[in-house]
């Protein structure tokens, strides 16, 4: 029974594996990997006391990669949700996952979530924010149009376009793109659905559980020491109030 | 074309000099051919008799000169121009369906049998029904002795047979003029009788016909005259018997005939 | 639309320096494609019933299977069997490998316009195999297949931009983590185009020297 | 592996393979037809326009589809082309193409051999007619391995098409994927499609090519 | 080989038979050809003269009989297997080493120049240096009068100077046994009479030489023996004299001859 936390330990160095394109968790930057998650487990390393190497892989090799032991871990922004949890072991949150919209600037006819109503939303494909907005269209008396891309990149492009109205993922996410483009996309406040969050991924099984388990304390550590709000406030300017137990999922 | 032009040479080349590269392949040649007249080229090999041919139906765009067929010019819009100009492929077309051509590498089409090869311009340039061309085609095979591998692929044909379909793409056509290049190289003695014999009847129908040929038998027998090339140019251009009496009047056509004469003494 | 030229300027940079591996994988790919085709061209037309075999078997396979899943076999599949390559062979290696099933098919076309009289001829003089091949058959084919080979080594190119799934951050990966980061995806993709295009036309232009050189007047 | 996936996603992974198929038979015959044109009046056209075709083949050949494909179909409404999905596949997968395509063609007009195109002169068959009964069915011989070649390529690069939200098989499986948190069986069951269709291909061009080389063939 | 094989014939031909397909090409030819002998094979176009000349070297699997080189068997393993199997190509290359061929189509290799189609199989067979290959390229390029041409790639040259490459290919090589068919087929008269003395030269070099020709004075001239050939049937083999005196015993090589004759009366 190999233990990963020891393994780790003994080498002196962790593999992380991200897909550095996920603002403002991932995000390459000036050639360089920055953002929270970068952050955050630039420190975690730091008290595990080993070194960190972190990969950028697309999202459809990351969990393979990590089955077949190309990588000690996933430092990218998972969503935590029951199905996921049974396949790998989350760490406890490192971000705010609730789904928010972004709209082309200046567009008056949304001011509210509910103001979707019969307009054009995209989203990723095979995103827990995709169901949340699903679930809360149909809630609305015209649901939205519910259009899904491949990557964010796209549907925001298509939001550019005129294509569709609106976009929604995690609200992290479309704040920064709100930020970066401000003539161009504007957030509609405030998130809506229930509240979602995202951890770091194990691999699942038994080996890892004193990693997680010492990850998890880290956090923890960080949480009562102030490094997590500081990170958090330097990339969002505000602070996500994170949980520090397992939130419940369903 | 006016009646009197039937004494006119049908075709008339002047100066005609042709360059690959800096090679001078052609050398101020000048040379009328009679309607229905049979002309035999003979000379060295690499001498440009290949390439005289070629410049007659403008395969090779001459440099220099003009070569007119009926008093058209042939190729070239004009030849005052400086660049020449050539015609428009559809003008070229119109002329060389008067000028047949068949070829000293035979260049058969791989791909069609060896009726298609000969039904091919029938049917999409003289307009005739399929089965029509196929019968016409059949015709021109069979007077070259080939009527049993109408359905052969070239690929499949000994050297002679592959020489006779391209003689008979040729003929099927009846063009006015008709250029062969070596056309016994690959044939039988007794063949070369047979082709000599269509070839005559082609004559005697009026056809004009301009041969390159090595075989000096051929030419001292079928040709109305005989002209001698040398290094690109035309040393001279007379009835065979002048050529082929025992000393000709140019010492380098005497040195060409010399070890033919010999060998064929059995 | 507002287009950014800076946005273009101040990531060229880091994009060049990604082509670097694009560069590289492409380079590595073609070496293999254009070696391994050959070889695989000729086993398939060879007399040996087992030997063609293989080769059809080959072919089949690396055309038939996505270039992705092939790599992600290359690297994530084969440690299971303890043959842990790095990221790298294993890019070079999976996109060589399957462009020189194309090779090997744009060679074999090209050989059946050779005429065989020439290869008589070879026989006749005793000419072994290996030279017949070296010295007759392939400048041959090369120059036949020439523009489909240049095809070939132009979707190499741009294919290499699958090794992102084995981690290295060629031109397009780069290009992409540019846009989340600047969501500028119109700017930043002329540009990864451009370099694209740039690396291509030398490709291109050099198959067309090479075809120039190779005719035979 | 979890069979009732497979039934559950069963209709819209077929719906997907419809799809592809359609963009891929619809833009691959549309680019082999514009791509014999482009390699037609590259060699008969004057020289202003090989020019302008020479410089097309190298600029859509030289850069990727995704990338063309997006800024047409992103880029185009700023300058007021607005396309749907498959419009704008079908469209791009057309011209990104039909540089492959004349390149192919042009070296099958290269392969053959002078003196047969000469012969066709001699007997006064038109251009065209040389074209299409001497020239296009002996290139068919070095080009059939080519032209299937691309064909196969062109199957998978349906799958960039999902970059316009165009509902195609990778589109479809990536659904799958990332509603079921499974990769095998989708990878599984898109390289079983691909597969489908590159088999297909290669049988048809195996095909078309013992057709075309029979006279080669000596008995 | 022992010494006293001199006196054996070199190649030994006993009941070849050759198909296409159904078409048969050779039928139960036997011959004997003695060392240093130069026999020339005549015969109407698709008598099967080219065919029999491939099978002596293997070009093409004979169906039915044997040829053996020194009494070696060409090509098969063994003619009793049932099918015959063919020899390994490294063994069946060491055996036609020792056989030249030029072909009826020249079949040069269009991407070398002259002079490399010459010095190729000198490099890669005979394992040459390139230097001492390309001088002796040149020497048997000059045999032919070709040295002018040596830089020129093939489509650049006339047909006789194609010709020319190809004979100077092949007898570059010096094999014991040379297999010429129609060799001078594209030669002008002089340079029949020029590659005739390289011809005979090679002969008192002790080489063994096969002709196809069409040329009969070629044959009358240097032949020890003429074979005829008639739809795949060798009808006879004998002196030239024999052959060509005014009347050969056997009838159908008269009727052949006939026409050569008379159109040879100049
Ligand atoms: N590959 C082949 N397939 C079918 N038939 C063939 C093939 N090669 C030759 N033949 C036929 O076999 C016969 C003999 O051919 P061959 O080439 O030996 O004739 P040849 O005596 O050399 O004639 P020529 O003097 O015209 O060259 C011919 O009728 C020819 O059509
Ligand atoms: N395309 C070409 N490029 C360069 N030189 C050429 C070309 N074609 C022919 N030549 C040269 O021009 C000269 C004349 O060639 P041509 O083919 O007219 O000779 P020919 O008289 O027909 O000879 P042969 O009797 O051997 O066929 C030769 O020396 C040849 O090498
Ligand atoms: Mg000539
Ligand atoms: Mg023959």
């Amino acid at each position: 029974q190999a233990d990963m936390l020891s393994d780790i330990k003994e080498r002196g160095k962790i593999v992380a594996a991200t897909e550095m394109h996920y603002a403002p968790f991932d995000i390459l930057k000036d050639g360089e990997y920055q953002g929270i998650c970068h952050d955050l487990f630039t420190e975690v390393a730091k008290e595990l006391g080993v070194e960190v190497e972190f990969l950028d892989l697309p999202w459809q090799s990351i969990l393979p990669g990590l089955e077949a032991g190309k990588f000690d871990f996933v430092n990218a922004p998972v969503t935590i949700t029951a199905e996921r949890m049974k396949r790998y072991n989350f760490t406890l949150p490192i971000g705010n996952a609730t789904v928010a919209l972004a709209k082309k600037a200046g567009d008056d006819s949304i001011a509210k979530p509910e103001d979707i109503a019969g307009k054009a939303v995209g989203s990723q494909k095979g995103s827990a924010q995709l169901e949340q907005l699903k679930a809360f269209s149909e809630s609305l008396t015209t649901p939205a149009d519910v259009r899904e891309y491949v990557n964010i990149d796209e549907a925001l492009a298509d939001l550019a376009a005129g294509r569709i109205q609106a976009v929604a993922n995690s609200a992290p996410l479309m704040g920064y793109a709100a930020v970066q483009r401000a003539g161009l996309f504007e957030m509609v406040m405030p998130p809506f659905g229930d509240p979602k969050f995202f951890g770091w991924v194990a691999p699942g099984g038994e080996d890892s559980a004193s990693l997680i388990a010492e990850i998890n304390k880290i956090i923890i550590k960080m949480h009562e020491d102030g490094r997590l709000q500081a990170i958090n406030e330097k990339w969002l300017g505000s602070n996500p109030d994170l949980p520090t137990t397992m939130p419940v999922v369903n | 074309m006016a009646q009197d032009q039937t004494h006119e040479p049908i075709i008339k080349v002047r100066g005609l000099s042709k360059y690959f590269d800096s090679f001078e392949a052609l050398r101020d040649v000048s040379l009328d051919i009679n309607r229905s007249e049979v002309l035999c080229l003979i000379g060295p090999s690499g001498s440009g008799k290949s390439t005289l041919l070629r410049c007659l139906n403008f395969l090779e765009a001459y440099d220099g000169g003009e070569v007119r067929l009926e008093g058209d010019l042939i190729g070239w819009k004009s030849t005052t121009d400086n660049p020449r100009k050539p015609l428009k492929s559809e003008a070229l077309r119109r002329q060389r369906q008067n000028i047949g051509m068949v070829f000293q590498q035979f260049n058969l089409w791989p791909h069609l049998t060896a009726l298609e090869n000969v039904a091919e311009a029938l049917i999409n340039v003289k307009r005739m029904s399929k089965a029509d061309a196929q019968d016409k085609a059949r015709v021109a095979l069979a007077k070259v002795n080939l009527s049993d591998k109408e359905r052969s692929h070239p690929a499949n044909l000994s050297g002679g047979q592959q020489q006779r379909v391209a003689i008979a793409r040729a003929i099927a056509m009846e063009p006015k003029v008709m250029l062969f290049d070596e056309p016994t190289s690959a044939l039988d003695p007794e063949l070369v009788g047979e082709v000599l014999g269509v070839m005559k009847e082609m004559a005697s129908d009026g056809m004009t016909m301009v041969v390159v040929t090595h075989e000096m038998g051929f030419a001292a027998h079928v040709a109305d005259r005989v002209a001698f090339l040398e290094k690109g140019r035309l040393v001279t251009c007379v009835p065979p018997q002048d050529i082929f009496s025992r000393t000709p009047d140019d010492p380098r056509v005497d040195a060409f005939l010399k070890t033919y004469r010999e060998r064929n003494v059995v | 639309m507002n287009f950014s030229f800076d946005v273009i300027w101040h990531n060229l940079p880091y994009m060049l320096a990604a082509a670097r591996w694009t560069l590289l994988i492409s380079l590595g790919g073609m070496a293999i494609s254009l070696a391994l085709g050959i070889f695989v061209c000729a086993s398939r037309i060879s007399k040996e019933p087992i030997i063609s075999g293989l080769a059809a078997l080959y072919i089949s396979f690396f055309r038939g299977v996505p270039l992705l899943v092939q790599l992600l076999v290359f690297y994530y599949m084969l440690p299971y069997i303890g043959l842990d390559l790095p990221a790298i062979a294993a890019a070079v290696l999976a996109v060589g490998m399957c462009s020189a099933a194309y090779t090997a098919e744009i060679l074999r076309g090209a050989l059946q316009t050779i005429p065989h009289g020439q290869t008589e001829a070879a026989h006749a003089l005793g000419i072994p195999t290996f030279s017949l091949w070296k010295r007759i058959l392939v400048p041959q084919a090369i120059r036949i297949g020439l523009p489909s080979l240049v095809n070939e080594l132009i979707l190499l190119v741009k294919v290499s931009s699958l090794a992102s799934v084995v981690g290295i951050g060629e031109l397009t990966r780069i290009s992409q983590n540019i846009t989340g980061e600047t969501y500028r995806p119109l700017e930043i993709y002329v540009a990864a185009a451009a370099i694209y295009f740039l690396i291509n036309l030398v490709v291109s232009l050099l198959g067309r020297l090479a075809e120039h050189k190779l005719k035979v007047v | 592996m979890e069979l009732d996936l497979f039934i559950r996603y069963g209709p819209s992974l077929l719906s997907g393979f419809a799809v592809t198929i359609l963009c891929w038979i619809v833009g691959s015959l549309g680019g082999l037809v514009l791509g014999f044109v482009l390699a037609c009046l590259y060699r008969f056209g004057p020289a202003p326009l090989k020019w302008f075709i020479f410089g097309y083949v190298e600029v859509i050949r030289g850069t990727p589809f995704m990338i063309q494909l997006f800024i047409l179909y992103y880029g185009g409404p700023s300058v007021g082309i607005l396309l749907s999905p498959v419009q704008a596949g079908i469209i791009s997968f057309i011209v990104y193409g039909s540089p492959y395509f004349a390149e192919i063609f042009r070296s099958g007009f290269n392969a053959i051999p002078e003196g047969q195109i000469e012969a066709a002169r001699c007997v006064g068959l038109s251009e065209t007619r040389i074209v299409t009964r001497i020239v296009l069915p002996q290139m068919l011989v070095p080009i059939t391995a080519p032209l299937t070649n691309f064909f196969i390529i062109l199957t998978k690069e349906t799958a960039i098409l999902s970059v316009v939200t165009v509902p195609e098989l990778l589109y479809e499986t990536q659904t799958m994927a990332s509603e079921t948190f499974t990769f095998v069986e989708p990878f599984l069951v898109l390289s079983i499609f691909y597969w489908l269709m590159v088999i297909g291909t290669s049988r048809l061009g195996a095909i078309v090519e013992t057709r075309v080389t029979r006279h080669l063939r000596r008995t």
